[in-house]
């Protein structure tokens, strides 16, 4: 299920230095057609429908349509991702429709604090801890053998 | 052509890649870097926020044991699991140490912002014994995020492929760098580095994937992830272990969703047509595999092998239960209506959410074949061969192991050194790996790697202070890997005005079609899908001729941008993935993994010569492969275990 | 969208395709027709020159009896011959039709031009006993050249791709014409016609092929040939009989080149990669398959099944002795250097030119891969299954047989009128079918299809002549049949607008995609090479639900021309083909054909039960599909006849 | 092994109504770019390397090159059809190289006469026998049961 762009949805990113579709795709195959301005997958063949464009593309001008060889027409999964959750909209072939809503993270975008769990070991260089041991571990020492 | 720029880095550090191992990696370098004058760099092919295999997210942390918690589990309980549902070869030594570290990067994953399932006294919420189900949307993002604060954006490169290591010129066998390019500018990389982590998880496409139109990119695991691993460590002359453990997941057909939330958490049964439950009905069947196949759970190639021989004994399509699954799981309530109902609705989500965290496109499927698991069977099948080190099985280099628990045959220092050893040190001086990059240690899943990328941090910038001299890399040489790297433009540049379209013209081969080759040479003679994961010497010798051919034609790869540039290397490291791979297979005269590969001329188990690692070595003086065994060492005497 | 112009024709008979068997009905119908002012027609979806299965050359002509000649054939041993090679079940009365009147076409090409293998006594050189050689480069061309030169050019369409038939509106189960378009200008035919001979061949590209890339056009039978007769006959409601009968030719590998020469000709041994040949060592697996099985030659499938029993237990690849062969038939002049020479030089060429007339890429892979066949062996392998009702397998209508051979079961007239019968005429009045559209009759091959032609165009003539009444066809429905054909078309221009690029779209599917929907489904549900052939009842039904979403989905087709509108319908006519060979595959509950389909759940041959004609019908009122079973008539005693 | 157009031998049939590729391709892949004036092959993976594009091009400005997804690369097949044989000349991808000739017909072009074996039975249209028969079969009479 490659992605696709809605043409009358997609900006090109407001002509920014990189779009944020471009930005994120593991695969490298989001590029901008610089003339239209829009955005578009190159190789839809190596698309893993991760989704990872949909999710940050600000316009929601992106959207997936089942691997057109194994996958049935008419069906569809949205997502719609805030700062705290997900939600998800599944229309079926056959026009059923469910909606699932699932936390995504517990601290607020940019927070995450390597040093968050400080061990006591921390300065043991020579030994085996790692740098929030045996705290991290819920142990006053490192398992032993 | 257009001109590419050089760009000459120094670095004490370099971490190539930037998923779960190389996020690792970063915090716990930058960690003990930071008060010690070193610098870290960590370059990374795509953005780190969602690169690597947790890309789309992940339903659950499959390798968590609570060392510190009540009725936890050991370390040692950890290594009988794993060497046992691996057939026995398995490097106890890296197990263990990653069992008695892994809980402490799950813990602070969760301190990051990863929402982990809770009962409703606080525990974490078992899938199983060693698989813990989150809310893992944002898994990468998180875990990104927090490497990214502790190495600073300065520090880091995107969008940069790297495509080989660089050795020192002066001291033999140590490394001294790597060379690369960006795929968003005309920049040319030549990274120099008193030490690397190789980060850059496992390999796809190496096989020809069961859907070959649009599909070909739904394969299980991600097609961006190329074997750069395997093939940069073997092209500089660091040996590989175990490139004959192939991984072949069961999963839901097509769509690839994951098979373990039904089979643990939701205890369902998988059946073929018929509706007979293989583990049951096919106990006999795995018997040859004596010790293994009676150890509890039964090793996944066994339960592989259990299913397969339904397919090929032609009981398919093999379903797993769903709706029996729901059904049982709601039974409890039977007499609560209210409770039954808010049950169904409950186990209904959870099992969206499972596919929605990590296959979205198998929820896709579903909608669109009008699945309701609560009502109706699915379909599982068994998928192509894919290479990751870190899953149920262990391909990998051949690494040192930590000090206080490796034998002496299983740890190493510089050049050898057994006074001085490093931890997931190569047999390359220098050039460290970690997650699906280090071999012989399986089922580290996500927070091992996670947990060996910091593991193998720690290991090198103790490496680097012992070893300090500068990189010895001849920068003359700069416009010959230069040219080297570009070639691809070149000749399709140069090839490309004999022809009125650009896509066949016998001046150059791009890189979709040399795809295409690889996976047809692999899957007709290295066992894959179309011969039902079979092979033997004949075909493998024959193989291994066209492999030859393909790979002087990878002379004439042409590429038409960066992008399609990027295409050529990887299937470059492909292809000496796939060799590394067929050479082992080769080796291994036995069928240790059945359900993985099957070799037709050696049907059975043969403990008495093969419970050994296998090690290639490709010798960078020569272009020789040397090939060679390591006796398995049963540190924690769990083989066999009962 | 553009405009598209509707040409009405009218004609008296209608002969839809320009391969072999509509040269051969052109040239049967001219002559019979000329004085009696009545019109014939040919549309070709192609130029004649070069349409067809022939549009390459053929190295042989498979089907020449010698029946005027010492030491030939009689067409009851052809009879036997065949109904023993294909299992049983065959239409005796149609094989000694072919049988009777074969020759006759053959001479007719040597007076045209077609130059035949001599012998020094200026007779035929036999590539086997009903084979002969001949230089076939340009077969079709002369062949075609003859037809054009009857009909006149003003005669001939080509280029016009028909796309199906039309119903007579007062006369029930009578053709009265057909609707198609041209790939090349905006024009839209309606054809009315009293009589129709259907001769569009067999079908490819039903089946997933084995090479999925820029390879997938290498199938053994050509890509263009799309199941246009089989879906187009059944959608009106003809029969079609044996459509389980796929046909998988055993060929070089990968370039498909043909092993008939090599066998034959060269009297070569083909063997599993431990030089054991599988026709002596597996004597007794196909025992099963008595009587047909100790009938000599080997009936292809069981040779076929002997071959993959090799594959499939691990014992490949295997191999065509090639260089064995060659040293074999040069041995007798080892005592004469300079013959010897000669003798090598002369097997040498003809070893290509085998190749060069029909398999040009078999040619170029042996240069490719740097092999001389007088040093080295080369691969074979099973291709994808194909449907060729002409060569060793039988798919096609269910036709009425000659009038003074057909026992009453098999031959019928207007209305099933058993008086005045007419030979191959399908069960809808006034519908024929020759070549590969013509079931129950194989081994007909290039010439007994040209003759199969002639003998149904001759039986037209007559119907003709007999109901000849104007084709009740009510042209106001002209548009909404247009609308019809280029609705494709239309979808794409109306939806393309949603994205960017029109590659993925939700509006519509494009052709292609629909073919590797299409061949995946049959792959995996159906017995293709990923199953190797075998399939079950609960996989069959499983692909059937697959194979319904599909055509409900090919309301959605889109296409952005004409030629990829005819991709559309070509696909939809494979997608008819496909169900009509499932439902029968599904419907013959026995293992009859191994080497070409194995039902798992029925491993055996049945003789009891099976040793019938599978029949199918569309029932174009209700939707629905009926199977039903007609008894084998072993009219000249020959069914196990050793 | 798709077929190729030579960029600078292409003179697109001099801009008739129809090229000489166009009209012979079986499965009409070649097609003709009008404003460059040069054809090319527009489904290379329907291919079927029938040479009968290569036979007929009265530029030899179309070639082949073995499929890419399993013929290695290097070896080419070049035929050069007269108007009564054909000569091949193979180039290995080691670089040997095979000449080949053979006949492809004994009449002029264009005079393959339908009605060059006439029967006597051509005007039996109740009985059996097909329009050249008896004499085209060296019989006095259909075979007979
Ligand atoms: C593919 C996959 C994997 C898993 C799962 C499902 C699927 C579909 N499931 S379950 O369903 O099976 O269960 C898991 C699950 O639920 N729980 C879990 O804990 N782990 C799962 N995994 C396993 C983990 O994902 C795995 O163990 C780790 O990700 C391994 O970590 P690591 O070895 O670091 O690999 P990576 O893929 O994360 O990162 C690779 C990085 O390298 C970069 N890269 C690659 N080549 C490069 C080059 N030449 N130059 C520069 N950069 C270059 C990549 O961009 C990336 O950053
Ligand atoms: C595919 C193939 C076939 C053979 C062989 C090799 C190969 C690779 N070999 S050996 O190696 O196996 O041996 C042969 C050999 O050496 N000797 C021999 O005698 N026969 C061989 N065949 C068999 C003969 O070719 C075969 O028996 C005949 O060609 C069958 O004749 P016919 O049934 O008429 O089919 P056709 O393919 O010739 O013609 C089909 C025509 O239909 C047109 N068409 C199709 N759909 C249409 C539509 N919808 N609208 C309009 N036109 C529409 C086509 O354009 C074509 O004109
Ligand atoms: N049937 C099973 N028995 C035991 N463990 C399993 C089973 N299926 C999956 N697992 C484990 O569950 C986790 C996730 O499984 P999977 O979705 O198959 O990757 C991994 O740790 C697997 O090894
Ligand atoms: N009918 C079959 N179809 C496909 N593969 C098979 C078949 N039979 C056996 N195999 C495979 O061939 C290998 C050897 O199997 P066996 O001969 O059954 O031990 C195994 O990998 C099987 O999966
Ligand atoms: N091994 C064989 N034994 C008998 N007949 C064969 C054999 N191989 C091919 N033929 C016949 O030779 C002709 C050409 O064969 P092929 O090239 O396989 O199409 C056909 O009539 C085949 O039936
Ligand atoms: S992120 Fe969205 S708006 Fe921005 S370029 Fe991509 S598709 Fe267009
Ligand atoms: S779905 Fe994922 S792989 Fe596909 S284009 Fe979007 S980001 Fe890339
Ligand atoms: S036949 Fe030759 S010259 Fe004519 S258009 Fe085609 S390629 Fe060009
Ligand atoms: S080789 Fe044949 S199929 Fe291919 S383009 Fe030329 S004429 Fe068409
Ligand atoms: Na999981």
């Amino acid at each position: 299920m490659p992605s696709y762009v809605i043409y009358e949805k997609c900006d090109g990113c407001k002509g920014q230095d990189k779009t944020a579709c471009m930005y994120i795709c593991p695969n490298d195959l989001m590029v901008l057609d610089k003339e239209a301005m829009k955005a578009y997958n190159r190789e839809p063949e190596y698309c893993w429908e991760c989704y990872n464009c949909v999710k940050i593309c600000p316009q929601q001008a992106i959207d997936v349509r089942g691997y057109a060889d194994f996958v049935p027409m008419g069906a569809s999964v949205i997502p719609l991702r805030g700062s705290e959750d997900i939600m998800w909209t599944i229309k079926f072939r056959n026009g059923m429709v469910k909606r699932f809503k699932f936390p995504i993270r517990t601290t607020p975008e940019g927070t995450a604090d390597p040093w968050a769990i400080m061990g006591s070991k921390k300065d043991d260089f020579d030994g085996e801890y790692l740098y929030s041991e045996p705290e991290s571990l819920l142990l006053d020492e490192l398992p032993s053998k | 052509m257009e001109q590419f720029e050089t760009v000459e880095m120094s670095t004490d550090l370099l971490i190539i890649g930037g998923g779960m191992s190389a996020c690792g990696a970063a915090v716990e370098a930058v960690h003990w870097a930071k008060d010690r004058n070193i610098k870290v760099l960590l370059v990374d092919k795509a953005a780190m926020d969602r690169s690597g295999a947790v890309a789309m997210g992940l339903s659950a942390i499959n390798t968590y044991l609570g060392v510190g918690k009540e009725g936890g589990n050991s370390p040692e309980e950890f290594v009988d699991y794993v060497v046992n549902d691996q057939m026995g070869v398995i490097r106890q030594d890296l197990v263990y140490d990653i069992g008695r570290h892994v809980d402490s990067s799950v813990h602070l994953f969760e301190k990051w912002g990863l929402p982990i399932w809770k009962d409703e006294e606080g525990n974490y919420v078992h899938e199983g014994r060693w698989q813990i189900m989150i809310n893992g949307e944002s898994y990468k993002f998180i875990v990104a995020e927090a490497a990214k604060n502790a190495l600073g954006m300065d520090n880091i490169l995107e969008r940069v492929f790297i495509v080989k290591l660089l050795m020192d010129e002066k001291r033999p066998n140590t490394i001294a760098g790597a060379v690369g390019f960006s795929v968003r500018e005309n920049q040319f990389y030549v990274i120099k580095a008193k030490a690397i982590i190789m980060c850059c998880g496992g390999a796809v496409h190496i096989f020809r994937p069961r859907s070959v139109g649009e599909g070909m990119g739904r394969t299980w695991y991600p097609p961006w992830n190329a074997g750069s691993n395997y093939a940069m460590i073997a092209q500089v002359g660091g040996k590989l272990t175990q490139m004959e453990s192939r991984f072949i997941p069961t999963r839901f057909k097509d769509g690839y969703g994951p098979v373990g939330a039904w089979f643990l958490l939701f205890k369902s049964r998988a059946t073929n047509a018929f509706g007979e439950n293989y583990i049951e009905t096919r106990v006999e069947e795995i018997k040859p595999w004596e010790p293994y196949a009676s150890h509890k759970p039964v090793p996944t190639p066994l339960r592989n092998h259990q299913m397969i021989l339904e397919m090929v004994e032609g009981k398919g399509p093999v379903y797993m239960r769903t709706e029996e699954a729901i059904a049982n799981l709601a039974a409890e309530y039977k007499d609560d209506p209210k409770m039954f109902k808010k049950k169904l609705k409950e186990l209904e989500s959870e099992a969206w959410e499972d596919f929605l965290d990590m296959t979205i496109s198998q929820a896709l499927l579903w909608a669109a074949t009008n699945i309701q698991p609560e009502k109706q069977s699915s379909e599982i099948q068994a998928s192509e061969p894919y290479f990751i080190g870190s899953h149920a099985s262990c391909s990998g280099a051949w690494c040192s192991g930590p000090a206080d628990i490796a034998p002496d045959e299983y740890k190493w220092g510089y050049d050898g050194d057994k006074s001085v050893t490093y931890n997931r040190m190569t047999t390359v001086n220098g050039l460290f790996a970690a997650g699906d990059g280090c071999g012989g240690n399986a089922h580290k899943f996500s927070s091992g790697s996670h947990t060996e990328g910091r593991i193998a941090a720690k290991a090198a910038i103790k490496y680097i202070l012992n070893h300090n001299e500068e990189p010895a890399i001849d920068m003359s040489k700069a416009d010959e890997w230069k040219a080297e790297i570009y070639k691809p433009l070149k000749t399709y540049e140069e090839g490309k005005s004999l022809t009125v379209t650009d896509d066949i013209n016998p001046n150059y081969i791009l890189p979709k079609m040399f795809l295409f080759r690889l996976n047809k040479i692999m899957d007709e003679y290295v066992g894959g899908t179309s011969y039902w994961f079979a092979t033997n010497e004949k075909m493998l010798e024959k193989g291994l001729e066209y492999l030859e051919m393909l790979k002087e034609d990878s002379e004439k790869l042409g590429a038409r941008d960066l992008h399609e540039l990027m295409r050529a290397w990887e299937n470059y490291h492909r292809l000496w993935t796939a060799e590394a791979h067929l050479r082992h297979v080769l080796y291994r005269q036995e069928t240790r993994y059945p359900g993985y590969l099957y070799r037709s001329d050696y049907k059975g188990l043969d403990e008495e010569n093969w419970l050994a690692f296998t090690i290639s070595r490709y010798n960078p003086e020569t272009g020789e492969w040397e090939m060679s065994k390591v006796p398995v060492i049963d540190i924690f005497g769990v083989i066999g275990k009962k």
